[in-house]
């Protein structure tokens, strides 16, 4: 189909503000180019990363959903991350026991002077992504006039 | 039980006890909330008390009186939970433990009891549910008729409890609990995809999961919340399945897999199949036990350890 | 109406700030043709829409008489009243109604009339107000009264109808009150039904019709009786939570009357007959 | 006078609905899940469940969608652009027991009236009915005790009867023999009166086959003069508040309006089910709410039931399918409900 044929992934990357969103900041400053297909959603703490706005990333198009914070012991809340690595290791397994590819969620303990592995971290991402192709897992199309249909089909 | 029941109201030391009534059908009871004396006689035990009764005790956190509720195995771990959210007061709560030989499942009950029949008592053997009605002895085979959740029973008899009314009954050697939640993760990602959209697909969203579940006791809940909306109010696959994920990771650590969910589904999903999946993986990870089973042990993922698994790096 | 779940497009045209969170949003359809098949009456409501969040009932605050245009003044307490005082001038939203039943004015006819109001609740009885006072209409009518009150000076919504147009209105009284003193307040200070019994009106040949919170309408019904109003001259509008409007979606009940359709408004005696749900 | 009683084959039958699946979307009653009997389109007749009583859920679902587009908005280019869905094709709904004709007919004035429904009514024209008698009742059926009858079903186009090894097939409208005229040498004309026959007799051995039925003789009179009854406490304290009972009720309708937009330029109204047990339902945006406590909420529920629908439509807003009865975790069983009323009605 034409439309596959242009079809980039969404991947959408939830950052904390003192680390990760950091070192993206720092991959740019460094000029290291990665795949512009992530969208970077600053978050203060890899711990405030609700299930929820995963879900929703993934209903509104989100081909995968990048969770990145602090290396354990780092966090500026002391044990945010602690806790979103106790939730996400749940909450991973629970997505592909209901039959989401487990790639489409990646987490990863990315510091603020690691600016080179968030860019590694992103690529080799959206290579996955590519490889797996679009996601159609929960995915919905915009309300709309497009999505007037009869009920019955 | 209606003597210590009699018991508790007649010396003022409850205003209320909440257990068990006959209901319209032999197969099913209904929950009764006894505050006289004379009512006690309303209160029964038999192979159908299958409900939890512990989450009621919240509707009545502000009463000044205490309140004794009748408790199986299983449901002593809802009342550990709500004890441990302080959701219930200890010193305002007399626990009558029931041990437990496992209860009927209504809905196979139901192929094998006429409607109308009355039941005039009830004994649990090794083999099968016995039970006495007014034509005569009928058997219930304990493999047919027994409640998926009591085919391994971690604990039969109450973890906690002011009260036994039997005879403690040992737990059964650990069996594979989880077979059937690793039946289906083995099964290849489009089958299970496939599996829980047809179930989800299925789901009308009339929230009884959620009303029946001990570990449910938000003031207010995030589906009844419409701003921000994070469950729109359509049903349709993507938001019924959003409904059940974030429910799972809402009761994450905290479901006591009473199974309640389950049993209350009118469209039959199989919501313990999932939420026993994230009670698998919290055990397994973690090294924790069923939530509810211990009164000191709180829920995994309110806390951590910093030797916990790390696959994210 | 063919549809009657479906609005008709509208413009804002103009939005009055009445009180720090009530706003009134003058509305003109956007098909003229509208005028003929949307003829309300004082009393009735409407459904205004703002697409992408919802609808949200609200009574029609402009009498009939004002032709050519609806007013709704909307207190902001949820998300479309939320959404709805975020818009500006020139926003389109969408107008469904007129709907349920309205004040009983050919009754009235001959009669004086006594309006008690508090809050937002002299929004509904705008609309009659205007109507019995606007061209002949008001040689059908006798003395009009309006007592309103708010919880401050600030509170007071149509505060240039309270000050400078009703009170010089031949046959017209504003009486006015706020909950509090304050600076710069010299009127009356005190609660609607308090206030409504110092002023102790005769019932004889009047009618009073009431809205406000809950509570107030509560103590201004009993303030009511007690002087003698017989509960066939006694008119209060509910307000209830309501989606469709018409009849359908089963919310608004009071017993087996629909807010929606059989209300509004409703004499006490009428109120008299159904179970206390609102 | 036109032929209105004809005979059909247990063969005959099957070739009919795998023409009908054919000619038009066919929806009938599937077990779409071990013990869930819902109603669903089909493909011919082998998928078809011919002895459920009752199904899982009611067939309301195709006249008042569980979720309904109501229609689609534009703000694009300045103006506002509404477009509603395109209406139902005609289709034939099979299968339906007398009680779940009688509730639509209870549904029918509701969505009808002063202010008619487009969508409803849009769907119940587009319908054509095919009941079939009951063979046996269900465990919690009790249809004759609110005034209805297992096998007459008015309101439907065609009603089949089981009778033996063939069907008696009752043409109820004009719509019923045309369908009938459309699909000659499956329906012979029934000149001896078998069907009448046939419907008697199953009525006969069905009455005494239902294990519990309530008395409703003074339940309303007694409700009309009793709001407040500490009754109800005692039924709240056991419900969930949770929506079983009212979305498998086939008389239930109530339902919420909500948008749903990205971007609030373009965006869809729909319609979905919502519940009276609901804490929210009635809960306004300033936070009053007129039924505060799972009592009102309980009551309103069974007023609405045994006297409200009576009161304004003066038809009972109880059909007897017993399906709340059913899938009540905590057995808040509305037969009993109606026997206590009685009870207190009896002691003044």
């Amino acid at each position: 189909m034409s439309l596959d044929s242009q079809w980039e992934p969404k991947i959408v990357g939830f950052c904390c503000n003192w680390c990760s969103y950091a070192g993206a900041d720092l991959a740019g400053l460094n000029r290291l180019s990665y795949s512009p297909t992530v969208r970077i959603v600053r978050v203060p703490c890899s711990g405030r990363v609700n299930p929820a706005f995963i879900i929703r990333a993934f209903q509104r198009g989100a081909d995968a959903v990048l969770v990145s914070g602090c290396h354990p012991g780092d966090c500026h809340y002391v044990s945010g991350n602690y806790h979103a690595r106790r939730r996400f290791l749940v909450f991973k397994r629970l997505l592909e026991y209901v039959g989401f590819e487990g790639e489409r969620l990646q987490v990863r303990w990315i510091s603020g002077s690691e600016g080179a592995k968030f860019a590694q971290t992103v690529d080799e991402l959206d290579r996955k992504i590519k490889a797996l192709g679009p996601n159609k897992k929960m995915r919905q199309e915009p309300p709309g006039f497009s999505g007037v249909k009869d009920h019955e089909g | 039980m209606r003597e210590t029941a009699r018991q508790l109201l007649r010396e003022r030391e409850v205003g209320l006890v909440i257990g068990y009534a006959a209901g319209s059908e032999a197969y099913w009871v209904t929950p009764a909330f006894i505050k006289e004396e004379a009512q006690a006689d309303r209160l029964v035990w038999n192979p159908f008390c299958v409900n939890s009764l512990a989450k009621y005790l919240i509707n009545y956190h502000h009463e000044p009186y205490k309140v004794a509720v009748v408790v199986k195995g299983c449901d002593s771990r809802a009342l550990v939970r709500l004890l441990q959210d302080n959701q219930v007061q200890r010193e305002k709560v007399v626990v009558i433990g029931i041990p437990c030989l496992g209860v009927v499942d209504a809905k196979a009950a139901a192929l094998k009891i006429a409607p109308g029949t009355r039941i005039l008592g009830a004994s649990v053997t090794d083999g099968e549910f016995l039970l006495q009605t007014e034509s005569g002895t009928l058997s219930l085979p304990r493999g047919e008729a027994l409640c998926a959740k009591c085919r391994y029973c971690e604990n039969p008899t109450p973890v906690l409890a002011d009260t036994l009314l039997a005879e403690e009954v040992a737990a059964e050697p650990a069996a594979n609990i989880y077979a059937e939640v690793r039946e289906v993760e083995s099964w290849p990602r489009e089958k299970r995809s496939a599996f829980w959209d047809g179930h989800f697909q299925r789901c009308l969203r009339c929230y009884a999961c959620r009303n029946i579940c001990p570990a449910c006791t938000c003031r207010e809940c995030v589906f009844d919340q419409t701003d921000p909306c994070w469950v729109a109010k359509a049903h349709n696959l993507s938001e019924n399945t959003a409904f059940h994920l974030i429910r799972a990771m809402h009761v994450a650590g905290r479901c006591v897999d009473c199974g309640e969910c389950e049993r209350a589904c009118p469209v039959n999903i199989p919501l313990r199949l999932l939420n026993q999946k994230v009670i698998k993986d919290i055990k397994e990870l973690f090294g924790v036990s069923t939530p509810g089973s211990r009164l000191d042990e709180m829920p995994a993922l309110g806390m951590f350890a910093t030797e916990d698994p790390d696959e994210f790096n | 109406m063919d549809n009657p779940l479906k609005p008709y497009p509208a413009t804002i045209v103009k939005i009055t700030d009445e009180t720090p969170d009530v706003k009134t949003f003058q509305i003109v359809f956007d098909d003229p043709g509208v005028w003929d098949h949307f003829r309300h009456k004082p009393g009735q409501v409407a459904q205004i829409s703002v697409f992408g969040v919802g609808e949200a009932t609200i009574s029609i605050t402009s009498s009939p008489t004002r032709k050519g245009l609806l007013e709704f003044s909307v207190k902001r307490v949820g998300l479309l009243t939320g959404a709805l005082h975020q818009l500006e001038a020139g926003s389109k939203v969408g107008i469904r109604g007129p709907l349920g039943n309205h004040f009983p004015y050919e009754e009235m006819k001959g009669s004086d009339l006594l309006f008690i109001g508090g809050g937002i609740g002299l929004a509904p009885l705008r609309a009659l107000i205007d109507f019995v006072l606007d061209g002949e209409n008001r040689s059908h009518y006798g003395q009009v009264e309006i007592i309103y009150g708010a919880r401050s000076a600030a509170d007071l919504c149509f505060k240039d109808d309270l000050f400078n147009r009703w009170p010089h209105m031949p046959g017209t009284k504003v009486y006015l009150t706020i909950d509090r003193p304050e600076e710069g307040w010299n009127g009356h200070v005190g609660f609607v039904p308090s206030y409504l019994e110092e002023i102790s009106p005769s019932p004889r040949n009047r009618f009073a019709i009431t809205c406000g919170p809950p509570v107030m309408i509560k103590f201004v019904l009993s303030a009511l009786q007690k002087l003698g109003f017989p509960d066939e001259r006694i008119i209060t509008t509910l307000e209830m939570k309501m989606k469709c409007g018409v009849g359908k979606c089963g919310r608004c009940n009071i017993g087996s009357k629909f807010v929606c359709v059989d209300g509004p408004v409703f004499y006490l005696s009428q109120l008299k007959e159904l179970p206390p749900e609102f | 006078m036109s032929v209105r009683d004809f005979l059909l084959t247990r063969e005959g039958l099957h070739s009919w609905l795998s023409r009908l699946a054919r000619d038009y979307p066919l929806i009938a009653p599937v077990e779409e899940e071990k013990g869930v009997i819902t109603f669903k389109q089909v493909g011919g007749p082998q998928e078809i469940v011919f002895d459920c009583a009752p199904s899982t859920l009611p067939p309301k679902e195709w006249f008042l969608p569980s979720t309904e587009e109501l229609f689609a908005f534009s703000t694009a280019g300045g103006g506002i652009t509404l477009q509603e869905p395109p209406g139902p094709k005609e289709r034939v709904l099979f299968g339906l027991h007398p009680c779940d004709v009688r509730a639509l007919l209870a549904l029918d004035p509701v969505f009808g009236g002063t202010y008619p429904d487009p969508y409803y009514l849009g769907r119940r024209k587009a319908t054509i009915i095919v009941a079939l008698s009951c063979t046996k009742p269900g465990p919690y059926c009790f249809c004759p005790a609110v005034g209805g009858d297992p096998v007459v079903a008015a309101g439907a186009d065609l009603l089949l009867t089981e009778s033996g090894s063939s069907f008696a097939v009752k043409a109820m409208t004009s719509r019923g023999e045309e369908i009938i005229q459309r699909y000659p040498g499956h329906f012979a004309p029934d000149e001896e009166g078998r069907g009448e026959r046939a419907r008697q007799e199953l009525a006969g051995q069905l009455a005494g086959m239902f294990a519990f039925l309530p008395d409703l003789r003074g339940v309303k009179e007694f409700l009309d003069g009793h709001f407040e009854l500490p009754y109800w406490e005692e039924v709240a304290s056991r419900c969930l508040g949770c929506g079983i009972c009212t979305y498998t009720c086939p008389t239930c309708h109530c339902f919420d309006i909500f948008d749903q937009s990205w971007d609030g330029a373009r965006g869809l109204r729909a319609r979905c089910w919502d519940s009276c047990m609901f804490s929210q339902f009635t809960r306004m945006a300033g936070g009053h709410n007129p039924r505060p406590t799972q009592k009102e909420r309980v009551r309103n529920r069974f007023l609405h039931k045994l006297k409200y629908h009576q009161d304004r439509y003066g038809l009972g807003g109880c059909v007897g399918c017993g399906r709340c009865v059913a899938k009540c975790p905590v057995n808040i069983d509305i037969r009993r409900i109606i026997g206590d009323l009685k009870e207190l009605a009896s002691h003044g």
